[in-house]
Order: C-alpha cells, then structure tokens, then sequence
C-alpha cells in the first residue's frame, strides 16, 4: 500500500519504452505486449492496495503518500490576509472513491488494452507503437488524476488527459475530420479547464492549502451558503464549469460525438469509461464543497438532466452506431450529474462504475460489429447480425439490457438510485430523468435491432478480389424503403465515413484482411471477444454491491464510499466548532436526512415504475424497427422538423459557429484593427520622435562637436604650415640648427662665467 | 724654440691641408689631402709624447679609414659633376656666419684661459708599467675594460651594418 | 753635434744607397734565378755574366721618354710612384742591422733609431704604401690600371690584417714593440721566434708575398689579364721608381722577418759559447745573409708556383689565414700566460 | 715662447671649425664625412694636448675610443653612401630629401 505510487507509474514506465523505442524499433506484438503487462501490472497492484485498504477499519479508509515535494514552499499571499506557504507535494491518496476509480480505469484499461492488440492489428507498426503509447500515456495521466491528494496533481492529470484524447481522437492524422475533432476536443477542454484552474487558485486564496482532505476539513467549517452565492459557490461554479467542459455537459458536449472519430477502443476507454467520468470524480471529489453551496448543486442538477433529456433525443434519430453510443454516453453522464446535483454522491460514483463497464463493452462491441462488417458504421447498411457474431449479439444485448436498466444488471441499481434520490429532492428533474430513462431503452432498443435483427441489407461480399469497388458502388445505391433517410444517410456518412470502401484506406476497421477484399460479416477473434465477455460479467454483477435496503440488500457501496464524500471527522473534532460540526454532518448525509420522508413503499413503486418505463421502451422499439420498420419511417415524415432538427443534434455546431467562433473571429480582427492603428501608431510615433531628436543631435555634432574637432585640426594645420618651413628636409640645416645650438650654450657659458 | 716651430709648422700644414680637404672640387684630391692631414697630425701627436697614439692614427685613419673613402671615391663613378644640383632652401652663408661665430667664441674663451694661470701640470699618475704604449694597453685592459669591449661592440655590429648596406643581393 | 746630425745623417746615406744597389742587383738576381730555374743563362751580355746589367738598366729607365696621358690626372699620376716608394724606404729607420758597436773609438748603433712603436710603426707605413698602387690606378685614368690597383688594394688591406696579427702573437712572444729589444729577446729567449711560432712565421710569410705583389699573388701586376697592372700606363722614370719600390719592399718584409723570425744579427746560437768562432763574421754580415735567404726564397717561389685566382686568394687571405692566425694568437696568449 | 695647451686648444677650435663649414657648405657626402673626421682629430688633438699637460694618459685612452667610433661611422656611413648612389646615381646631399614634408 505504500507502493501505490507505483500504480501510475508503471503504465507511464510503459508509455515511455513504447515512446522512446518502440516506435522505431517494436513490432505490434511487441509494443501491445509490452503495454498489456504493465496495465495488467498496475491491475494487479491496484487489487492488492484495493483489498488492504478493505482490511481497515472504516473510518481510517484514507492513505496519503508523499512520493516527492514537488514545489518547495513559496510564501503566497491568500485572501484572508495572511500569508501562506504554498508548497504541493507530489502526492498520492488511496481513499475508497479513488480506489474504486483505480480498479475501473485498470481494470477497463487492461481489458480495452488486449482487445486494442487485436483491433490495432492491421495499423503500420510504429503506428501501433504510437498508439499504445499514447494509451499507456493516458492511463499513467488518468491515474495520477484519481489518485492525487491534491488540486495540483489532480490538475496535471486532468490536463494530461485532456492531452492524450487529443492526441488519440487525432491518431488518424491524415484525415482532416480525425484532426479536426482532436483539435474540437482539445479546445473544449481547454475552456473548462479555464474554469477548473480559476476554481483552484479560488480554493487557494480562500483557503491557503491545495489539499484535498485539508481543504474539505476547512470547508466543513464553514456556513452553508444557503441564502446567499458566497465564495464556495463560486469555487463549486468554476469546477463545475471545468467538469462540464471534460464530461461533456451542456454547453460543452459538442466534442464528444465528433470524438468518435478516434478508434473504437479509445472511444471505449477514454470517450465512455474514464476520461469523460474525471467531471463526476471530481464533484465527488469536493462533495464537501459542493453540498455547501445549495444553488450550484441545483444548477449542477438542471445541467445534468437536462443534458441527458437532449442527448437521448438526438440519440433517438442517429444512423452512425458509434455516435449513437456518444449520445447515450453524453446522456449517461448526465445522469450522473443529476446524481451529483441532488446529493446523491455515492448514487453517481456508482452509476459511474456501472456505466463504465457497460458502455465500455457496448463500445466494444460496436468495435467488433464495425469490426465485422469491414468498417461500415451505418446501422441501415446492418441488420441481420446475430447469426455471424453470436458472441457479439450475447454480450452487446447484455449491455443494452444493462444500459437500460432492467433487473437485475447493474444499470437498473445505479440508475433506479439515482431517480430515487431525483424523485425525493426534486420532482421535476426526476420527471426528465425517468422520460430520459425510457428514451435510452428505446435508441439502445433500436441500435440492437437495426444492427442484429432482422435480414441482412448491408452491401454484398464476394471473395472476389475487386470486390471492394462492387461493395462501393452497392453503397451509394439508394436504399428502396426509405428516400429520405437516404439524404440523411448521406449527411450522417460525411460526417464520419463513406462506408466500407474508404474507410479501407484511412479508418483501418477492416479486421483481419483490411488491406485486402473483404468477405463479408465474421466473429471478431479472440482478443476481442474476450473482453467482451469480461466486461458482459462485469456489466451484470457490477450492480449487486448497491442493491437497496428497498430490496432487502445492504447498499455497500453508500457506506462504502462514505467517508470520501465526507470531512474527517478528526478534523472536525479538531476544528471543534459546533456548527461546523453540525454543517458537516448535514453535508455529509444529505440523502440520510430526506430518506425517513420517504417510504420503503415509494421506493420499491419507484422501482417498478421504472422497470415498466425501460421495458416500454423497448417494447416501442422492437415495435417500430423490427415488427413493422415502416412505422418509424411514417414517423420520420411526419415529424420530419422535428426530426431534422434532432438528426442535426439542435444545430448546436452551427449555433456554436455562429456565436463563439465567428465572435472570437470578429474579436480577433477588432483587437489586430486597435493593434495596428493604436499599438503601431504609439510605436510610430515614439519612431519618428526619435528620428526627429536625432535629427537635430546630428545637426549639433555637425556645428558644435565637429566645429571644435575641425577647429583643432585648423589650428594644427596653420600652425604646421608655417613651422613646417623650418622641415627643409636639408640634412645640413639641421646639422646647422646643432651648431646654432652649440653656439648657443657656448655663449650661455660666456656669460654665465 | 725648436718646439714652437715644430709646432707653428704643424699647425700651418694641418690647417692648411684641412682647408684643401674642404675646399677642392676633386674628391680624390680631398682623400688625398685628408691623408697628408691625418699624417701631420700624427707628427704632432709624436710632438705631444703619444707616439703610440700617432701610429695608431696612421695605422686606423691613413691606413685603413681613408683607403675606405678611396674606394668608395673609385666605386662610386659619377656621370655628373657630384655637387650639380643645389637645393634653394640651404643656408650657406648662414652657416659661414655661425662658424665664424662659434670660432670667435672659442678663441674668446681659449684666450680668456690663456690670460689665466697656465693650468698646472699635475704628476703623472702611477702606472705600474713605463711607456706610452704600455700605459695606454694598461688603462685600456684594466680600468677601461667595459668601454674597450663596448667599443669592439660597436665596430662589429658597424662592421654589419655595412655589410648589410653595401651588399647589393643579400 | 756629431752623434745628433753627422752620424744619423751619414747612417742614412749608407743605407739608401745600400738600399738602391741591393734593389738594382735584386732584378739581376731574380731574373738569372728564374734563367737557371728554367735553364736558360739570362743576361749574359752586359759585363762579365751580364754583372752589369742593373746600370744599364737604370740608364736605360732614366733616358727612356716620360709619357703622361692625356686626360690622366697629371698632379696625382706624378705623385703615386713617390707616394709607394717613401714608405718602402723610410721603414728602414727602425730596422737594425746590428747591435751598437765600437768604431773608430765611438760607439755606434747599426741602426738609424729605436723607437718603441718600431713594429707598430713598420706595420702603419706599410699600410700607407697602399695608396701609391691605388692613386697609380686611379691617375692613370685607364681600365686595366683601376681593376688593377683595386685588386691591388684589396689584397693588400686584406692580408695586411693576418700579417699583424702574427705580429702581435711575435710582440706577445718578446714582450715589446722595439725590434732591437725584440732581437735581444730572442737573445735571452736563447731560440729564434721563427721555431717557437712557426705558424706565425709561415702565415707571415704567405701575407708577405702578398703585401709584396709578389707571385704565386701578383694578381695587380698580372700581364696576362691586365697588361702590366696598375703601372700599365707608366714609363720611364716612374715606372723605374714603382720597380724599385717593389723590390724594395721585398727587402723591407724580409729583413723584417729575419728580426722577428731569425734573431736579426744574431749568429746562430748565439747562446753557446763553443760558436764562438763564428762571432768573427760581423752581425751585419749575419743579417744580411739571412735576409738574403729570404730573398732567395721569394724569387724561388715566383719561379715555381702558378698565380692564384683572385677569388682563391681571396678566399686564403680571409678563410684561412686570419683565423689560423687568430687561432695562433689565442693559444700564444694562452701559453704565455699559463706556462711561462 | 713655450707652446701651451692653448695654442693646441685654438689649433683644434679652427680644426673644428674647419670642418664644422666643410660639413655645412659641402653638398659631396663623401667630403662631408672626411670633414667629420676632421672635427673628429680636432677633439683628439685636444685630448692628447691635455693628456700630455696632465700627464695623463687617460685623454690618449679616450682618443683611442674616438679612433674606434670614426672607424665605425666611416664603414657605416659608406655603406650609407653606397646604397645611396645605387639608388640614385648621385651623392649630392641635397638630393636626399624623400623625407621632406
């Protein structure tokens, strides 16, 4: 447990060899291999700290490493007047919310590792190293930020992260789209973290320290601002403003779909498991904060469920099976959000943990099916699969029951926790919460059935050797049924691919046998399976460590997860003010306090309730794509506005390009017009004040300066050119001027004697 | 009386002769003259008791110094007449004057003395050796001996030097 | 009055005259050596064995026209013969021919006078003989007369300096600059310097043959490049006074090297008592014949050896013999002082 | 009348000055130097006379250092000439003036 610093530092060990050598010099197998040990390593570590930290007693669940003092103290003037030493320590802390968040981001991360050496395979090799790299990279950034004990150490892995999904998202550098979206995302991020680092330097001008824990004592003492919008407020608003921008909520979601672009692995780990959850870490993180400022927890909670509300609806009309994860992600997130917005910390940790395995394996699996049908993303051009990749089928259909919350896989606690919390602290939000519900059991429902139901309408195969230029012309012929989705088909393939035969040479999806002709749908092998069917477990048992007292379980998770969403009590005794104590308490078990106002009764309706929605979204779903498909075309045109505006995600990318972009444009061009005509005049003119003094400095040391000097010089001249007579250059006459000496002492001497 | 017209004798013939070396246009009648004039000083100096000095006059100048003048004379084989050209600037009859000067004043001063006391004649230093010759070579090697070398010194580097200067090609 | 004016004045007639018969009777000895050294008679007609040959000579010389060039410089050509014949003849002031004798009942000292430069003195005029060769050269106002004396003069300074400097080593030997004293210092020395400085006595008489312009290195007077030398334009008289002062020199150089060499008129170990008998030869007799040796040996020489090359004598004049006879010196000097 | 060192010292003034005017009025370089020699014996004259008043022979000594310093300037100052007259067939002095301004 003392090692635990070692956790990400194996990964980044990793990254390094694979960076430093393995592109020059690595095979595939190689590097993959190289990068699955280490993550299997950190697995392995990261069970052992895991299980010590089970061993202790709960309330000292919270182990602080110092590996290095990472900057020394540096006296820094805090708002309160008086001077603190602002020193950071590079430091670790295993507390049971990071520790949970270890086990997932390894776990995950190993898992997506192995199936990448599969899925990878086909890529040129230094590509293959590099990508493992930056993947190994991204776990070492990931684990610094779950594992830090402080803002600082945080920060650098959530900048760090923010860097490799860049860097990921852009592994295709050649295609424009692929770069595009890598720059998206980076930018994205980059505004949140504008907010994220201004919540920092708050919380360190309020109060003095970086420290996590010693932070949340300090703020456990304070009032809770629930009449006004003080100063934790306001750092709850800019963390906020930090989580939204690498969660993806509303208004900065606008990343993430174009994020899809990446390859389907990092789309996985990075893009629905861990990255995109950092947000939701760090509001659990500061939960202490957060439940002192009412106001931003309210906001947290409208932002989030109202982000869940739009991406699910978007989700209802995309053909793109990739983006439709995206939205179900976006909106999943948003859930979690609603969890952290009405108190209910421990709920979205949990949705958290739930959602990424299964999301993970649902983005797997569409790796697989995409995988399978040589690049194709566009589930019209599906349909039919499940007799070519069982496997496939089984544990994506595990995914989507999971997803949509039926009993008993893990989707259907976490989530039915976090409507229970919505419904006992706001009705309203749980309302959009429960609508939003039904609508992910309906997409989830629909992708199933496009992608493996029905009959197979994708283009066709031969084992022919040109066959991919037939399965390109197949491609572009219009589909019979529907015409007008057919534009939109076409709107959705430029947005990401057009098809199968091109997507050959830039996104490499082609299996086994890219580079050659493709012979149609096939199981994926095993390294891919595998995970699949790890992450199928995983996604059905995850939910029993947070069965309900409702249903006669003990909610592990809750109690487990509580001390990190809570102050230390030993501070607080420290702190020995009754009303921080009493504020504390209060922070600490919101939920606890509202859970005697409701029934068991009402819980378990609730319960019910939300079953019978999720199986009423898929049964409309079942009804509509695979009894009778026509009808959600008829729907289609007799909704086409709505529709239209859905299938172009509310316009918000143009709305964005209208507003932010073309303002920042106008900005940039005012402020380069005031450069040139002020900046440049100043500089102009302090030019031509110079060249005028020097004028006239030149025109003094022309008349007085060079007026001596010549002066001098004349003086010489004259005087020379009248001695210089004397310069007869006549050797006698100077011999004469001796002897006119001679006579001179002679006739000093006459008359001196 | 024989010693004042030894004197008187010399004196004429050593004036006379440096008149003639100054005066006459052949160059080679001047070497010439200057001889007969080194010669006659080196009577006087017999006259003066120096008879090591008088060989050693016409031993260095008569023997050695004027045959060098003589060769230069002959080597030096003038299409025109050596004394042609006569730069506007010089100042001769200045120079006359000035000479004329100086003399008078040294003839002042010299009667000046000869009105004194005739200086005395002090006794002869003790020399451990006798002989003109031998009280010369005595002061020379003993007394004198950093000058003497300093002396040879200069005639060798003089020696160079007019190697270096005359050679043509070196 | 006598022992101030009569006896200098008659020393002096004897010894010119002495002088200008041995000078005359030189050419007829040189040219009947150089006849028998090539087998030949030489003068036979003049007089019995042609003794009379030098009269005939000088009457012939004196008869002869006295020719002076044209755009010769007449002031200088006339005093060049006088100018190389003074110094060959005033050298004989200092050299003694013998000791102070008795005679008639005075004694007399077999030499004009003594002084104590006597060697210094030889050596400075013979320096000044030099211009009488380069004022011929010069006067006579002729090619072969100017390449003439120049290489006369040039030879003659050049060799002037070994010639000195082994008499320097010989004066280190006796001790003083008179050449009676140095005589008497070979007496006491009971040795001629000639055994005890051999090097000296070898260079000195190579450098004299060469002050003399005598063969193997009469390259002034060479007929066959220059036709006659520097006195290729003289006739007459003046030519009979540069011959007569050529000869005379070769007596002056050796009757100098019999004093500093061959004890001047000491008779050969003069120290030992059981030569006694020999003292009935008078010393002037012993000086003359050495130096009538000598004499001998030059014409000797002039009859056997080619002429140097200018360069070659050159290059013995200044590479070999002046360092020999400063090597010579220094290790006299060393001598002397360590040893004696 | 007895000779003193008077009459040498006016002997050696008007030797000097002898060659003091030959060493102005002369354009001949080489006669120019004979009339430096002149001045030269003109200073030997007197240290000689004074040498033999005092009985000194120290004034013969330096005499003999002035001997040693003609013969020096004479072998230089020919070279001088020398290289001169080759470079411009002329020993006239007055045509030694290529350092005039």
């Amino acid at each position: 447990m003392k090692y635990i610093w070692l956790i990400p530092l194996l990964p980044g060990l990793g990254a390094a060899i694979n960076g430093l050598l393995g592109i020059r010099y690595f095979s595939r197998k190689a590097s993959g291999a190289i990068a699955c040990t280490m993550m299997l390593a950190a697995l392995g570590l990261s069970l052992v700290a895991f299980w010590q930290m089970l061993g202790l007693p709960a309330d000292a669940r919270g182990v602080d490493v110092v590996v290095a003092q990472w900057i020394p103290s540096i006296p820094l003037a805090t708002s309160n007047g008086q001077v603190g030493m602002f020193g950071v320590p590079w430091g670790y802390r295993l507390d049971p919310l990071s520790g949970m968040m270890i086990l997932v981001v390894t776990g995950i991360g190993t898992l997506i590792h192995v199936y990448s050496t599969a899925y990878m395979a086909d890529e040129p090799r230094g590509g293959v190293a590099r990508f493992f790299c930056y993947l190994n990279l991204f776990c070492f950034f990931m684990l610094n930020l779950v594992l830090g004990d402080n803002f600082l150490v945080m920060f650098v892995g959530w900048e760090g992260v923010g860097l490799c999904s860049y860097l990921l998202i852009g592994y295709w550098y050649e295609k424009k789209s692929a770069s595009d979206a890598g720059k998206k995302a980076f930018i994205t991020n980059r505004i949140g973290d504008w907010g994220f680092v201004l919540g920092v330097f708050l919380i360190y001008s309020t109060f003095g320290t970086l420290d996590f824990r010693a932070v949340q004592n300090a703020a456990a003492t304070m009032p809770v601002e629930a009449m006004h919008f003080g100063v934790l407020s306001f750092i709850c608003l800019f963390l906020f403003v930090g989580a939204t921008g690498k969660s993806a909520q509303i208004p900065l979601f606008v990343w993430l779909p174009d994020a899809m672009e990446g390859p389907t692995p990092v789309s996985a780990l990075i893009h629905a498991a861990t990255m995109v959850t950092a947000g939701v870490y760090m509001l659990g993180r500061n939960a202490v904060l957060f439940s002192h400022a009412p106001y931003v927890m309210t906001i947290v909670a409208i932002v989030g469920v109202l982000t869940a509300l739009m991406a699910a609806t978007i989700g209802l009309v995309q053909y793109d099976i990739k983006r439709v994860l995206a939205y179900s992600t976006v909106s999943q997130l948003g859930y979690m959000f609603t969890a952290m917005g009405v108190g209910a910390f421990s709920a979205g940790a949990f949705h958290l943990m739930t959602h990424a395995f299964f999301k993970a394996l649902l983005f797997l699996g569409s790796g697989s099916v995409i995988h399978a049908m040589g690049g194709e993303q566009d589930m019209r051009k599906m349909g039919g699969l499940k007799k070519y990749l069982p496997v496939t089928f089984a544990t994506m259909m595990v995914g989507t029951l999971a997803i949509s919350g039926i009993i008993p896989l893990s989707g259907f606690f976490s989530k039915d926790e976090i409507l229970f919390q919505a419904f006992v602290h706001n009705k309203v939000v749980w309302v959009v919460a429960v609508i939003t519900a039904a609508m992910t059991a309906f997409y989830m429902w629909r992708l199933m059935s496009m992608t493996f139901f029905g009959g197979y309408n994708g283009p066709a195969w031969e084992t022919s050797s040109h066959a991919a230029v037939a399965t390109a012309a197949a491609h572009h012929v219009p589909h019979p049924a529907d015409p007008h989705a057919h534009g939109q088909a076409h709107k959705d393939d430029h947005e990401v691919s057009h098809g199968p035969a091109d997507t050959h040479g830039h996104d490499d999806h082609g299996g086994g046998h890219g580079h050659g002709p493709w012979h149609g749908p096939h199981e994926s092998p095993t390294p891919m399976t595998f995970p699949l069917m790890a992450l199928a477990v995983g996604a059905i048992v995850a939910g029993l460590v947070g069965v309900p007292i409702a249903m006669g379980g003990s909610n592990a998770i809750e109690k487990f997860l509580e001390p990190s969403f809570t102050a230390s009590e030993s501070a607080v005794a420290g702190e020995g003010a009754a009303k921080g104590a009493e504020a504390s308490a209060e922070a600490a078990s919101a939920e606890h306090e509202a859970e005697p106002h409701v029934s068991v009764n009402v819980e378990r309706g609730l319960m019910l309730f939300s079953l019978f929605v999720a199986i009423c979204g898929i049964a409309v779903a079942h009804k509509f794509y695979v009894k009778n498909p026509e009808i959600s075309d008829g729907l289609a045109e007799q909704w086409a506005g709505a529709h239209k505006v859905l299938s172009n995600k509310y316009y918000v990318d143009e709305a964005y390009d209208a507003t932010v972009i073309s303002g920042t444009f106008a900005a940039g061009k005012g402020l380069w017009t005031v450069d040139r005509n002020v900046v440049d005049g100043v500089v102009n003119g302090s030019g031509w004040i110079t060249i005028i003094s020097a004028w006239f400095s030149g025109l003094t040391d022309r008349t007085v300066v060079d007026g001596l000097v010549n002066l001098v010089g004349r003086i010489c001249e004259e005087g020379s050119f009248w001695f210089r007579k004397i310069q007869t250059g006549l050797v006698q006459n100077y011999a004469l001027l001796m002897l006119f000496g001679v006579f001179a002492f002679v006739s000093i001497y006459l008359f001196m004697r | 009386m024989a010693h004042a017209i030894a004197f008187y004798t010399l004196a004429a013939f050593i004036l006379g002769f440096a008149i003639l070396v100054v005066t006459t246009k052949d160059t080679v009648h001047s070497v010439l003259f200057l001889v007969l004039d080194f010669l006659f000083v080196a009577a006087l100096y017999v006259m003066l008791n120096a008879p090591f000095l008088a060989v050693i006059q016409v031993l260095v100048y008569a023997g050695g110094i004027v045959v060098l003048y003589l060769f230069v004379v002959m080597l030096v084989n003038l299409k025109r007449p050596p004394e042609a050209h006569s730069d506007p600037h010089r100042m001769t009859k200045f120079g006359f004057g000035l000479a004329g000067a100086v003399l008078i004043e040294l003839g002042a001063i010299v009667v000046s003395g000869y009105m004194k006391a005739p200086a005395v004649t002090s006794p002869a230093q003790n020399l451990p050796v006798s002989g003109n010759t031998e009280q010369v070579g005595w002061l020379l090697y003993t007394n004198y001996l950093i000058p003497f070398e300093i002396a040879s010194m200069l005639l060798l580097v003089a020696m160079i030097g007019a190697i270096v200067l005359a050679k043509r090609e070196l | 009055m006598i022992d101030t004016f009569i006896i200098p004045t008659l020393k002096i007639l004897i010894v010119l005259n002495a002088t200008l018969v041995g000078v005359s009777y030189m050419t007829l000895l040189e040219r009947k050596v150089i006849a028998w050294a090539q087998s030949r008679l030489g003068p036979m007609r003049v007089g019995p064995q042609g003794v009379l040959q030098p009269i005939a000579d000088a009457v012939k010389l004196i008869l002869k026209e006295d020719i002076t060039p044209s755009k010769a410089d007449k002031w200088v050509f006339t005093a060049a013969p006088v100018i190389s014949m003074v110094p060959a003849l005033i050298v004989y002031a200092v050299i003694p021919f013998g000791p102070v004798v008795r005679l008639f009942g005075r004694d007399v000292s077999l030499y004009i006078t003594d002084v104590n430069v006597g060697l210094l003195y030889i050596v400075s005029v013979a320096s000044v003989g030099v211009y009488g060769i380069i004022l011929a050269g010069y006067a006579s106002n002729s090619k072969f007369p100017l390449l003439a004396s120049l290489r006369a003069s040039a030879q003659l300074i050049s060799y002037e300096v070994a010639v000195t400097l082994t008499l320097v080593s010989v004066i280190l030997m006796s001790g003083s600059l008179s050449m009676v004293s140095i005589v008497n210092a070979q007496y006491n020395a009971h040795v001629w310097f000639g055994f005890v400085q051999p090097v000296a006595f070898v260079i000195f008489v190579i450098g004299s043959l060469a002050e003399t312009n005598r063969a193997p290195f009469d390259l002034p007077e060479a007929e066959q490049e220059l036709t006659g030398g520097f006195h290729t334009e003289y006739s007459g008289m003046r030519f009979a006074l540069f011959f007569l002062a050529e000869y005379a020199n070769m007596i002056v150089v050796s009757s100098v090297a019999t004093t500093l060499f061959f004890g001047g008129w000491l008779r050969p170990f003069p120290n030992v008592a059981a030569l006694h008998f020999l003292d009935v030869i008078p010393s002037w007799t012993w000086f003359l014949i050495k130096s009538f040796v000598f004499l001998y040996l030059f014409i000797w020489i002039r009859a056997t050896l080619p002429r140097y090359r200018y360069d070659q004598l050159m290059r013995l004049g200044w590479k070999v013999l002046i360092p020999v006879a400063i090597l010579n010196l220094v290790v006299t000097g060393i001598v002397k002082v360590m040893l004696l | 009348m007895p000779i003193t060192p008077t009459h040498y010292m006016l002997l050696s003034a008007a030797l000097f000055i002898i060659g003091v005017i030959g060493v102005m009025v002369r354009r001949n370089i080489i006669i120019i130097f004979m009339s430096i020699e002149l001045i030269l014996n003109a200073v030997n004259i007197n240290l000689i006379a004074f040498s033999d008043q005092l009985h000194n022979v120290i004034g013969q000594v330096f005499a003999v250092f002035v001997i040693a310093v003609a013969a020096a300037e004479a072998a230089v100052g020919l070279g001088i000439i020398l290289a001169f007259y080759r470079n411009k067939e002329s020993v006239n002095i007055d045509e030694m003036n290529l350092m005039r301004w």
